[in-house]
């Protein structure tokens, strides 16, 4: 091949690289391993983390331990749709292209907004893209967020808005819920949007519709971050006068993955399509007359429209909406609302079981899906200790993110953890307290 | 050949079977998914959550049994080209092969189980993965300090721009303006808006790199940064790395290094070391996570010691070993000079777990190799090309040697044969190859940008040779042939005027 | 339509890429494995084993990196029709849904990783998954003993047929034939052979089942055996069993119940209650594991307590607690009576994991809705033909009403149509369909054999019906269009008679 | 539907079973289970073994823990391959048709022999089949075996000949390999088949040519039962004279799966090409001159030739065949013979180290490729568990089926086994014997 070329070396090709740039040594890395060595390292570093199927995880806080099932697995790891790029080439593309295609449709249906995008990243950096849409739309500058929106949404807001010199004011919850008129009074003539979360991040859910119609009056776009697995049962945001819903994906058919990769949601009125962010599947039709799909308006886009794209996305999560849009189709119409029913009804089950333990008190009685917060007698990071010692992922733990509730936990429910479970759960976490007060408890009546 | 596709057969198999949606299999009361019995009480849901705030109607999600799911999806991912089929020269994509021991390691429950709110002291495995990325992405790019947050290259490239503001702010400056080369990827140019800055563009010089003259006449009090691929999207490395970089340092800029073409120059030259302050790697192409049909992907970012401070929130930290014990990893939210999140809990993990198991296969030598066996393709394509008829109609657009990848120009073809690049690359699809990255970049008129990767092989190269050249010479015939093409694919050119006009993004239902 | 195929395109794509072999692609010093190193002296090998005993010459395997082999065999993938593409009517076979929650428990390394010859004590819950399956066989076969260790039908039917050699031995008995009826799937005269003993033809009656007077006029002395599928490879019930069951019984006979129709019946009738004293259930076809492309399946055999004490080695066996503890389960060896082995280990557990894993996903209602819904599709599919043409020209071989799967005899359109049985089938394979099964069983001319299960839709059901409804009126027009096909098929009618008469049956390298 | 039949319910279809045979009740099974609780009653159970993930094992006995590379689960994996059937239909099955014919081939090409046929159930009942085909072939009954032929091969042998009237001799194992002398004096005109193991059960390597001498000169087929990782660099069976090759495959892309399913393979000279078992794919051309392959020979078959067939063999085993093909690509021509030289090196370390240890006798000196057999001055089963409480799997101990080796202990290395892990199996294994002696053993130097 260098005979071809016309040189003598690899390093002459490497010639355009002036003297004073190369490295001139080797990588300090390691050296290679073969396969076995590398599964036997990786498979180490695994066995050192406490995961959901070594302990009986409550922990949610926007992430959720449903059940992937198998056939999510085995659509995402073909070949087809694991190892292509974007569908930039639609007549060798139409696969991935219906998959979008039919995603946005599902998540048009679960949001109640008539268009979608083929997904975002994942949840908090979406909603950070909503205020992106709504300041280019309204020209203002301010947003207003209740405080049951995600802390690493609201954070989030912050990071991006730097940018475009945006205030954010925060809005206090309230029994659970978002104090509505603290938010009437948040928003005024230069709100350029209204950020909801739905349930919200105590668990509690919130009336979007009455929200909401402050900011309609003043002409700013109301953003509903929601739990997709909620709006089985919720009434969507689109139907309750949201103009923008985006959240996290994961609870659609992707793993834990400590975080990541996921997806993000994001759809709108049809006001907005032309302002949307990120790939959009359309459907149309070849030469010869058969239905196809394409990437559709891509004016918007970064590669298109550079400097005056409506956002910088390339990359983004296709695969992981594939996985959303397949563990969807399993659950089918009916399945959907069961599993929503089904979490409604553990959820309050759990609520109530824990609310008779010792030493837990409800942090608020606002109506929940899936998720409820409460309050701890006993410091709550020893608690959470104990109950990891005994197997049981205790909760999310609330104190960094809601200094007001220092002892705080906020504990999810999905259709994994059995009334068995939770009522081991209740057991175990009145020792903890117990045993985190200090007072001393019954030996052998412990589990 | 007796009778060939059948008496009435003028269609493949693949494009009489017609696009059907999964909605248009849905058949009412059916369904794959059993769910749990509550084992609690049934209550009515309006008991639990006023009725006022429930759905009204469920949504209109589809009605079909497992075997018909598995079947749809089966069925439509034929309907998609993919790596692992064929040739996929996409460039500035580094579509190399996807080593399917990383998505065995992804899998692994302590891996894909582990939630991402568990306290650190129980997750010590997954941030010392993430830990251990950190260092190897460090001396790969040649800078100290990185941080694994961003998604994909664009949310680097606006952690970027947010870090330069960060610190400039810190300094007391207020700068507004962005510099990026004709040649830059559109997200370089999107990325600046959405910081909240202004493009301005730097030309090219005749070699394809930035020309001095207009960077150092751009270059001032108001530039923040300074955008830059190297080697840059036309595949050529600027050898006036060390003056462009000392020009926007003088000027008080950043040097923001668009990691997509690091896959020519890993164990050869580090962006730290050609001067830039803050780095994006795409783990998505360098370092072999599958494009998954557009993502998932993820930028982590290194950047130098003045830009630290800065980095997004939390950080994963070490803390050495006390009395000799084993050292502990932990999430660090302490930082007040923080840019603060990009998005939720600490980055796209199992992409961590894929590209980290891909450095630990490959090794620092295993990494070197495979940038020069990139660029020892690329090179070797290009020869081959050249050879050919593509010499003629689709010359390089610059005469330097190119690293991984390279850029050919169109021109010719359209003129003389009136076919367009885009005409070419419908053809290729009849030939069973994915194209190239077409019209891209702008900078070369009907552009044709090879990328080849290291893991393909001398007869593939050959072959995408030959491929090109007979729809030249076939063209030099009838340039009709490729105008109409491709014939043979599931569908054929699709009106993508009709789906602008009037988008159906949705089903209706 | 505008330019069919392209101007020059005769062939589909996958016919126009012809076949080439993994050692075609080899190419010498390429590779894909990397090795740890040994970590340990590198001795020569001569010095710890002979010379004389060691290889010459490698073994000419391909030399090819990873992403080639992954196009390769993901390429060679899509020459195959599967299940998961479209329907597999294939009689006999039950090709039913595979549900991917199976590979995945299959996989666990718990299963997947554990050593057969791990002791009992520290594989309990193996055992304890083989006695539950065992346990659930036994209740749905309806005879009291399970073994799992054949590894396929055709293994159950020796270890039945050596079964009852053994328990005939004991009583002192020396019988040397075994009866099967005309209808019998080649597996069961096959074994009687291999199992020493000489078959002996039954005639089928004008429903189908047993002729009872030849059943009479050959069960006698020498009998050992009677091998009787049930319903039978016509998809028929005999109605005769009972009296079958006494002949043979009161002929000191044993009663063998191959299980490959089991799938018809499951919750509402089990062989055991029929008569027959030793079965064997195909967890390929009634209990879901994946048919492989030809395996690997399981062929457990249930029996009754007088066959019992002859069940190969080792059994399953559950200890009651003792003290109120947990059961323990062993392997028990100490069998003086048994048959023996009749392969390695203790069977194929991966498949016993799958069929389990099926069995508890159904439950008991679950298997007899499959059952039904098994026989509801069948005489609906049998129906919906009869409509057609078919009705005229492929009738159904015996008018009753069959239960999972039918006969039809394409004799009358080979008489009136010039079209033979095999040309229907393979003009199917042009409409994307997997062909029934041809030519079996041999009592019915030009049989077609149709074998729906339970998994399949009525759209499916009736797309079928009309597929076979268009290719018998576009014989009556041309019937050469049927005797040429298949057309678009990646090849087309191959040669077997050439590979017969010379056979290549390796690359020679 | 039922209309379309004519029937008014489901029922009536079942009617054609008479009364006194139709169950009349429901099954006593459980009820069925959703996905997720299956899913964790499997899970459970699997928790319950201790696999060799959980383990440090040393077991072989013809089964190994060999690194099976990801590559062949995600090739095996795919629908094309899983699902579809026996390839009746040529035409659509060019897929599995051609990995039969590369399998063939590699076969054939570790064994020495031209024909190969596309795979058998496994080892033994591979090994049993031989025995029908030499049978037939010679019309010959006597079987003679060395002891050094794996125990359940043997008894397999027996329990098929049981049919046949066969008769099985024996021949013990000197010095870890077979005894020449008493195979050669064994051997007569009534000998069908001479069987021997390479390498043999207990880990030695036979000298297949000279062993094979007699057998030749009386007209007796040689079968071999091979190892196939052990051909890598061991000289073929097809290259000393032997008339057949079998042999367990599992090693060759198979995981463990407590026994099965993996596949056997059956290699012979041309001579019994018509006399083979199994399915047997063959090279051929279609209609316009394309190249194809078909299933080739089926007049041996049972499906076309019934009481004549040369072997009841349907369903066999194709999926694992072709894992045992991709791994064999994955590991190359030279990869193949580096593993091979690897567990010979490792294996060799480890029969020193482990002959160091205060109570361990070498059970043999022959040579040994990856297995060797040692002799525990302690009861094994008692060695057995204390190994196990530490995490490490001993081997297979010998007793069973060698009663004259009551403590003897057989250890198979494999490339997952590294010094360090032989090692500290040396130091535990000390450990346990000294334990197992009742003499005390220094606390803390134990690990
Ligand atoms: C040169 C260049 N820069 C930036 C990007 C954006 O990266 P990503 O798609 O990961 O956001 C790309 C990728 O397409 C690229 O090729
Ligand atoms: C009626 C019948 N009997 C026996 C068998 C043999 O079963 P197996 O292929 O599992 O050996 C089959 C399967 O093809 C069959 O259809």
């Amino acid at each position: 091949m260098l005979d071809a070329i016309g040189v003598s070396s690899i390093d002459e090709l490497f010639d355009v690289i002036p003297e004073a740039v190369r490295l001139g040594r080797s990588l300090e890395l390691p050296d290679g391993k073969p396969e076995t060595e590398v599964y036997d390292r990786l498979s180490g570093l695994a066995q050192r983390n406490a995961h959901a199927e070594a302990e009986t995880s409550f922990l949610g806080a926007g992430m959720y331990d449903h059940y992937v099932p198998a056939l999510v697995d085995a659509i995402v790891g073909r070949s087809e749709f694991l190892t292509p790029y974007t569908p930039y080439q639609p007549e060798i593309s139409q696969g991935g292209l219906q998959v979008m295609f039919e995603f946005q449709t599902a998540m048009s249906e679960l949001t109640g907004l008539p268009v979608s995008n083929a997904a975002m990243y994942e949840g908090p950096s979406a909603v950070a893209s909503a205020a992106y849409l709504a300041i280019g739309a309204t020209g203002r500058k301010k947003l207003v967020a209740s405080r049951g929106v995600h802390p690493h949404s609201r954070e989030s807001l912050v990071t991006y808005g730097a940018g475009y010199g945006t205030e954010l004011v925060e809005v206090p919850l309230v029994d659970g819920v978002t104090d509505a008129a603290a938010l009437a009074e948040a928003i005024d003539d230069d709100t350029a949007a209204v950020f909801l979360q739905q349930p919200n991040f105590l668990g509690g859910v919130e009336n979007i519709e009455a929200l909401g119609a402050k900011a309609k009056e003043k002409g700013a776009l109301v953003v509903v971050a929601c739990d997709p697995i909620a709006l089985s049962i919720l009434r969507p945001p689109g139907e309750c006068g949201a103009d923008i819903a985006v959240g996290e994906g994961q609870p659609l058919g992707n793993r834990l993955d400590y975080g990541g990769p996921s997806f993000g949601f994001f759809c709108a009125t049809e006001e907005q399509i032309r302002r949307m962010p990120g790939r959009i599947a359309g459907e149309t039709t070849d030469v010869d007359g058969r239905r196809g799909f394409v990437l559709t308006l891509q004016t918007r886009e970064q590669h298109i429209r550079r400097e005056k794209a409506t956002h910088n996305i390339c990359t983004a999560q296709a695969l992981n909406a594939l996985a959303g849009m397949v563990h969807l189709a399993w659950l089918g119409k009916r399945g959907f609302v069961e599993l929503g029913e089904l979490l409604v009804r553990r959820t309050a089950y759990a609520r109530e079981r824990l609310a008779q333990v010792d030493g837990v008190e409800s942090l608020h009685d606002a109506p929940v899906v899936r998720e409820f917060a409460v309050s701890l007698d006993a410091p709550v990071s020893e608690v959470l200790d104990r109950c990891a010692a005994e197997g049981i992922g205790a909760g999310y733990p609330l104190g960094r993110d809601y200094p007001e509730h220092e002892n705080g936990l906020l504990i999810a429910i999905t259709e994994r953890r059995s009334p068995q479970d939770i009522d081991r759960f209740a057991e175990v976490l009145g020792n903890a307290i117990a045993e985190s007060r200090g007072a001393p408890v019954a030996q052998g009546v412990a589990l | 050949m007796s009778n060939p596709l059948g008496p009435e057969i003028t269609e493949t198999p693949m494009q009489r079977d017609r696009a059907v949606t999964i909605y248009e299999r849905s058949v009412e009361g059916r369904r794959a998914a059993t769910l749990p019995e509550s084992g609690v009480e049934e209550r009515p849901i309006e008991e639990l959550i006023p009725k006022s705030l429930l759905r009204v109607k469920a949504a209109e999600l589809p009605e079909i049994a497992e075997p018909e799911i598995v079947r749809h999806y089966n069925r439509i991912s034929r309907r998609n080209f993919d790596l692992d089929t064929g040739f996929y020269p996409l460039g500035s994509c580094t579509m190399k092969h996807n080593p399917r021991l990383n998505e065995r390691v992804a899998a692994l429950p302590g891996h894909a189980r582990l939630h991402p709110a568990q306290e650190p002291k129980r997750a010590q495995g997954a941030l010392e993965l993430m830990w251990l990325l950190q260092q190897s992405l460090s001396e790969i790019c040649g800078l100290p300090h990185v941080s694994l947050q961003p998604s994909a290259g664009s949310h680097g490239e606006l952690a970027g721009l947010l870090l330069t503001r960060a610190y400039q702010a810190h300094r007391g400056e207020s700068r507004t303006k962005v510099l990026t080369p004709d040649t830059a990827h559109g997200t370089n140019p999107a990325t600046v808006t959405m910081a909240g800055y202004e493009v301005v563009k730097l030309a090219s010089n005749e070699k394809g790199g930035i020309d001095l003259d207009d960077l150092r006449a751009k270059a001032g009090d108001d530039t923040a940064c300074l955008m830059l691929t190297n080697p840059n999207t036309l595949g050529l490395f600027d050898e006036n790395i060390e003056e462009i970089a000392s020009i926007v340092h003088e000027a008080g800029g950043t040097l923001y290094y668009d990691g997509a073409n690091l896959n020519a120059i890993m164990g050869h030259s580090r962006p730290g070391d050609m001067g830039f302050d803050i780095v994006h790697v795409n783990l998505h192409k360098s370092f072999s996570q599958p494009h998954g049909g557009g993502g998932p992907g993820a930028g982590p970012i290194a950047c130098s010691d003045r830009i630290e401070p800065f980095l997004p929130r939390p950080q994963v930290v070490r803390s050495e070993p006390q009395n000799g014990g084993e050292p502990s990893f932990d999430l660090d939210f302490d930082r007040p000079k923080s840019i603060g999140r990009l998005r939720g809990f600490q980055g796209n993990f199992g992409v961590f777990v894929r590209s980290y198991a891909y450095i630990l296969s490959l090794g620092g030598d295993g990494l070197q190799e495979a940038s020069e066996t990139a660029v020892l393709n690329a090179n070797y394509l290009l020869a081959k090309l050249s050879e050919g008829k593509a010499g003629k109609y689709t010359p390089v657009a610059f005469q330097n040697r190119p690293m991984h990848e390279f850029v050919l120009s169109g021109a010719p073809a359209k003129k003389e044969l009136g076919i367009k690049t885009l005409d070419i690359a419908k053809r290729l699809l009849d030939h069973g190859m994915h194209p190239p990255t077409v019209y891209f970049p702008l900078l070369v008129d009907e552009a044709l940008m090879v990328e080849p990767t290291e893991t393909e092989t001398r007869e593939t190269l050959d072959a995408f040779a030959e491929a090109i050249d007979a729809i030249l010479v076939e063209a030099e015939d009838d340039p009709a042939v490729a105008q109409q093409a491709p014939y043979t694919t599931p569908v054929r050119r699709l009106d993508e005027v009709a789906a602008n006009r009037k988008p159906v993004v949705r089903q209706p239902l």
